[in-house]
């Protein structure tokens, strides 16, 4: 089968229902997706599909065939950060950063939505477990960038 | 004249500096003395191979060996492998003889924390002779060492 | 009686010098730690252990709680005449053990 | 007194000296730097320190990063006295193996007891100060002039009378000549220009784009993946096993039975993992089945009436104190078994080729992994590669080496080809090494003036150094099960702390903040509990019962107390709680602000957190490391607790473990007081003051007096 990955279009021979965590990280070699549950509680593994925040390691990599995936990787256009890494950056968000590449993009797409989210979006949106306890400044760095304005 | 190196002997620094609560660590006189009583000891001709790391004390391998023809008129008679750290100083205590054609001895160890460990032979000659070894046990834990 | 393994050349050449293994199945109870019932597990190690070789004895070993549990030893002998070879040993609880070979020298 | 002579070289004397520098983290680490294969490299200053052409400073970091920000504030220790330019400073790690070669030149590098920076401080500064002294000195010798005239400042050494000035990638093959100072003088912190910024963490750039590689990411070519199952059984063994329904699956590699665990290696991880659950494994569990809560719960009670206990702590005559005192209170303490649950599970990727083995892993204790892996291979430690990995959080489970030893046993079993092991989060979550359980029991006698006069804790609970390291305790106690006990701040004339070790087959290990994670929540509720039935303000309480013999934790207390505007008007329905710790060479205080519901809804309006190390290296970091530990704290008051049924832990993954999520976060406000003179720890200590402030603000605000935890036992939710 085929897959876009990072705006990558690659190969793969797998079993239909491997999830698309495993098909990232072990036949690809996409790392930045991380395993943390593997029940989709965690959200660690978080990757976008189509700019929709999806856990891929319940999430069978045949569904993911004709779509857009966007993992950590690929949010970066060439050297240019996104809007919302820079202010990870600038509010010191991660500690460990196992779990951040996914609050990253989740917040992407909540940014995406809702430019201007309100503390109870962010609060509907931001599901993933971080075990630092960096919520507080994920909240800031949210905020920070819809403060900005700019188009994330 | 070997005042320096006597005093040296004295100042090791307390075990809580590493965090380990497994009591004091002893100088090489403390070590030694109970055995030698005053005779001469000399650190030559005792060979020690160990590891230099280990994760944990229980169990680390440990040769020892001691120049020595092993004949009737000029073997060793002793061998005491000691600890700095363990509540038993003595480790152990071995006899030996000129039968056994080649002093050397080993075995594994089990020692409550990093340390110093010290070979002691006794020859046919009523002479002492040591060497010692560095050995780290590596910090497993939170061990709040304030 | 513990169990052991014991592992040495059964001939050799008169005048060699050859290796010696024992391994001893033994907890070698230090006498710090308690039991899941919180009482002091009693020292109980292997306090003497020789090795004698033409009924004489060639190379004895007292440990304390410092040798690890199942201790293993390995020393050398030399070789004079064909015979028994004996390790006996002895723990806190005078437990004996026991091991015996016939040395064939050539 | 000369009847112990040395040989003529007297080697005695340097060996002794050698021993204190392991034992003590002496003043030479880094000193020593073997200088074969070195001579065409970049100059190095010494072990920590090199200095490129082109003005880049290398600064070495020896311990791991998993989130506590050391990677980044270690260097910075070095870098203020180099007078280095801290945006040329470029941080590259010490290797376990390295340190090794150099018999250890970069001293312990085990992350552990938030001991980073008070315990390797000294030497790191020493070594910056000595390379700036040998820049200096070769700037001076090129000049002609004194060194005692030059100033070193970003990177630059000066000569102000001439107006000269050198750059250190111009001074460094010259400075690398020269013998390094014996003494140096530190700066005097007041001088300090790195230490004490709120500098950008160096990790975090890599985070963000996802460029970072933790130990679950090594990549080798070749390599196959392993997933593991341990016997659930606590001390179980495999009795048999039968692969044959899997054998032939796609991708399936070998089906391995190692005694201790079974490990599918196949050529993708989830192929493993799912042909794991098919393996038919039948588990030698002999009577270890038997074991539940409820007999471990009557285990501590039993230690709380066995005559024989180790005495901790034993200030005056407390028993007679006691019978004597105007008014005795008692209560009854426990806190659960915790799991760790680091985000990133146990993971050990093992390559052995030959007598050559490589090691990537998450590990909090480089150097335990390199002894575990030669150990468990059989290979020579000096053919023992670690590499350094960043951690998905340690917490404390990444220190011991069990995975490591698993890792290394698949691929001696796999011997030439490179195998990554994975733990499943179930295998995570039922094979920890767990906080211990403990229950613990108070009585506290006051006078006719509401005055403590004397303190009997007695600590019923397993013992982490007697069962995990098999240390002989001295005297019977386990400083960290007795931990704020017996070391109590409270000026009073009479204390007794006493412990009944109660061993269990639950293992238990070091887990963030260790017995500060639980004994502080203990004492602090009775202390507030004491200050109740004194009828005294609970922050007016402490202070009086301090007095002067803490001015540390007095000192913190008021700076949160001010900071949280203690005393002062709170909308209707509010009330606050305040706790004070200190542990890891720090001081911490905390207030919680809280309402309670009829239903048992606890809506946290603000936390005011605070902690003192003495010297704040960086701190925005310790700020991220209060906030953080305000969200580690409160998953464990609220829902964490491990139980035991038929000799296993029924918990398994993050829906009946329960962390916090992003929505239940509450307002926390910090406070970062460094009142300087001594250097303390950061990374536990921040978490150890919040329970008890949250239960005493509970107990204002409910009249329920919480004394066990987790909270959702008491019918108390997080309100969002």
């Amino acid at each position: 089968m085929k897959l876009d990955v990072n705006r990558q279009v690659r190969e793969l021979d797998v079993e239909p229902d491997m999830p698309l965590l495993w098909a990232l990280r072990d036949e690809l070699d996409v790392k930045g997706p991380k395993f943390g549950c593997g029940v989709a509680q965690c959200g660690a593994c978080t990757v976008l599909l189509n700019g929709e925040p999806v856990r891929s390691c319940s999430y069978p990599v045949s569904a993911a065939v004709g779509q857009k995936v966007v993992t950590i990787e690929g949010l970066a256009q060439k050297d240019k950060l996104h809007p919302v890494q820079q202010a990870w950056i600038d509010h010191q968000v991660p500690q460990c950063g196992y779990c951040q590449g996914g609050q990253i993009l989740v917040a992407v797409a909540l940014l995406k939505k809702k430019p201007k989210p309100t503390d109870q979006d962010i609060d509907a949106a931001m599901g993933n477990i971080c075990r630092c306890g960096t919520y507080a400044r994920i909240r800031t760095a949210i905020h920070a960038v819809a403060k900005k304005g700019v188009r994330a | 004249m070997a005042a320096g190196v006597t005093w040296a002997l004295g100042g090791l620094p307390p075990a809580q500096a590493q965090g380990m609560v497994s009591g004091k660590l002893l100088g090489l006189r403390e070590m030694l003395d109970p055995i030698v009583a005053g005779a001469l000891v000399v650190r030559t001709g005792v060979h020690i191979e160990t590891v230099i790391l280990a994760d944990n004390g229980l169990s680390v391998p440990f040769r020892v060996w001691v120049d020595s023809p092993m004949t009737a008129q000029d073997h060793v008679t002793h061998l005491w492998l000691l600890s700095q750290r363990n509540p038993v100083t003595v480790m152990a205590k071995l006899h030996l003889g000129p039968h056994m054609g080649r002093a050397e001895f080993s075995t594994r160890l089990r020692l409550a924390g990093g340390q110093q460990l010290v070979a002691l032979a006794r020859l046919s000659s009523g002479e002492f002779r040591y060497e010692l070894a560095d050995l780290i046990v590596t910090e497993a834990g939170c061990v709040d060492g304030s | 009686m513990t169990q052991a393994r014991f592992d040495m050349p059964t001939q050799v050449r008169a005048g060699e010098v050859f290796k010696l293994r024992l391994l001893v199945q033994h907890p070698m109870e230090t006498g710090y730690l308690l039991d899941l019932n919180n009482r002091r597990i009693a020292r109980n190690v292997i306090n003497d252990l020789r090795c004698t070789y033409l009924g004489q004895e060639v190379l004895r070993i007292e440990p304390s709680s410092g040798l690890s549990a199942n201790p293993y030893v390995e020393f050398f002998l030399r070789a004079t005449q064909s015979g028994e070879i004996a390790v006996d040993w002895v723990d806190d609880r005078g437990e004996r053990g026991q091991v015996r070979r016939t040395l064939t020298v050539v | 007194m000369n009847h112990l002579e040395t040989t003529p070289t007297g080697l005695a004397r340097r060996d002794f000296l050698k021993v204190s520098a392991t034992t003590a983290a002496g003043m030479s680490l880094g000193f020593f730097w073997p200088t074969q294969g070195d001579a065409a490299e970049t100059p190095k200053l010494n072990a920590w320190i090199e200095i490129q052409a082109d003005e880049t400073v290398i600064i070495r970091y020896a311990r791991a990063e998993m989130g506590q920000g050391s990677r980044t504030s270690a260097p910075m220790l070095v870098a203020d006295e180099l007078e280095a330019d801290w945006k040329k400073v470029r941080i590259e790690y010490a290797t376990a193996h390295e340190n090794l070669r150099t018999k250890r030149a970069y001293g312990d590098m085990a992350a552990v007891g938030s001991r980073t920076i008070r315990n390797s401080q000294e030497y790191l500064r020493k070594a910056g100060a000595t390379a700036r002294e040998m820049l200096i000195a070769a700037a001076a010798t090129q000049w002609g002039v004194p060194a005692s005239e030059c100033t070193a400042a970003l990177g630059k050494v000066h000569h102000a009378a001439s107006k000269r000035s050198l750059s250190y990638g111009k001074l460094a093959a010259d400075a690398a000549k020269l013998e390094a100072p014996k003494e140096v003088k530190l700066k005097d912190p007041k001088d300090w220009k790195i230490i004490g910024k709120s500098l950008p963490r160096v990790d975090i750039p890599d985070i963000v784009t996802g460029k970072i590689r933790y130990g679950i990411d090594a990549q080798v070519p070749g390599m196959l993946y392993a997933a593991v199952a341990a016997c659930p059984v606590f001390n179980g063994k495999v009795k048999s096993m039968d692969a044959s329904k899997v054998e032939n699956r796609r991708g399936i590699v070998k089906v391995l039975n190692l005694g201790e665990f079974v490990a599918v290696v196949a050529n993708n991880w989830w192929r493993a993992k799912e042909a794991l659950r098919e393996v038919a494994i039948e588990w030698e569990t002999g009577d270890n089945g038997q074991l539940n809560s409820a007999a471990i719960m009557a285990s501590f009670k039993a230690g709380m009436g066995q005559a024989e206990l180790a005495v901790a702590r034993d200030d005056g005559n407390t028993v007679q104190a006691l019978a004597s005192a105007d008014k005795v209170i008692e209560a009854e303490y426990y806190t659960p078994y915790l799991a760790h649950a680091t985000m990133e599970p146990m993971v050990c990727t093992a390559w052995l080729q030959g007598d050559k083995l490589d090691v990537w892993t998450s590990t909090q204790n480089p150097e335990g992994t390199l002894a575990v892996s030669a150990a468990t291979a059989g290979v020579a430690q000096d053919k023992v590669t670690v590499h350094p990995m960043q951690l998905g959080g340690g917490l404390g489970r990444k220190s011991p080496q069990d995975f490591t030893r698993q890792g290394v046993m698949i691929a001696k079993a796999m011997a030439g080809t490179p195998v990554k092991m994975v733990w499943s989060r179930e295998e995570d979550i039922q094979h920890d090494l767990y906080r211990p359980a403990s229950l613990v029991r108070f009585k506290g006698g006051m006078d006719k003036d509401g005055k403590l006069q004397a303190l009997h804790i007695r600590v019923s609970a397993p013992s982490i150094l007697a069962t995990l390291l098999r240390l002989p305790l001295p005297k019977g106690v386990d400083g960290q099960a007795v931990a704020s006990f017996n070391d109590h701040p409270y000026d009073i004339p009479h204390s007794l702390v006493d412990y009944a070790q109660r061993n269990t087959n639950v293992p238990v290990g070091f887990w963030r903040t260790v017995g500060h994670s639980q004994n502080p929540f203990m004492r602090e509720c009775f202390i507030d509990e004491l200050a109740l039935s004194a009828g005294k303000d609970p922050l007016a309480f402490r202070l009086a019962t301090l007095g002067q013999k803490s001015p540390r934790d007095v000192a913190i207390l008021q700076a949160v107390a001010k900071a949280a505007d203690w005393g002062g008007p709170l909308p209707k329905g509010v009330f606050r709680g305040i706790a004070e710790t200190e542990g890891y060479g720090s001081y911490t205080a905390c207030v919680c602000e809280v309402s309670v519901s009829d239903k048992g809804d606890v809506k946290i309006h603000r936390v005011v957190i605070g902690i003192d190390p003495g010297y704040a290296v960086n701190p925005d970091n310790i700020q991220a490391q209060l906030q953080g530990s305000v969200v580690h704290g409160l998953s464990a008051i609220f829902w964490g607790e491990m139980t035991v049924k038929d000799g296993r832990i029924e918990q398994s993954n993050f829906h009946d473990y329960r962390l916090m999520r992003l929505n239940e976060m509450p307002e926390v406000k910090t406070v970062v007081a460094p009142t300087g003179g001594f250097w303390g720890g950061v990374g536990e200590p921040t978490q150890a003051p919040l329970a008890p402030a949250l239960c005493n603000a509970i107990f204002a605000a409910s009249g329920k007096r919480v004394r066990s935890l987790p909270l959702k036992n008491h019918g108390l939710s997080l309100k969002a």
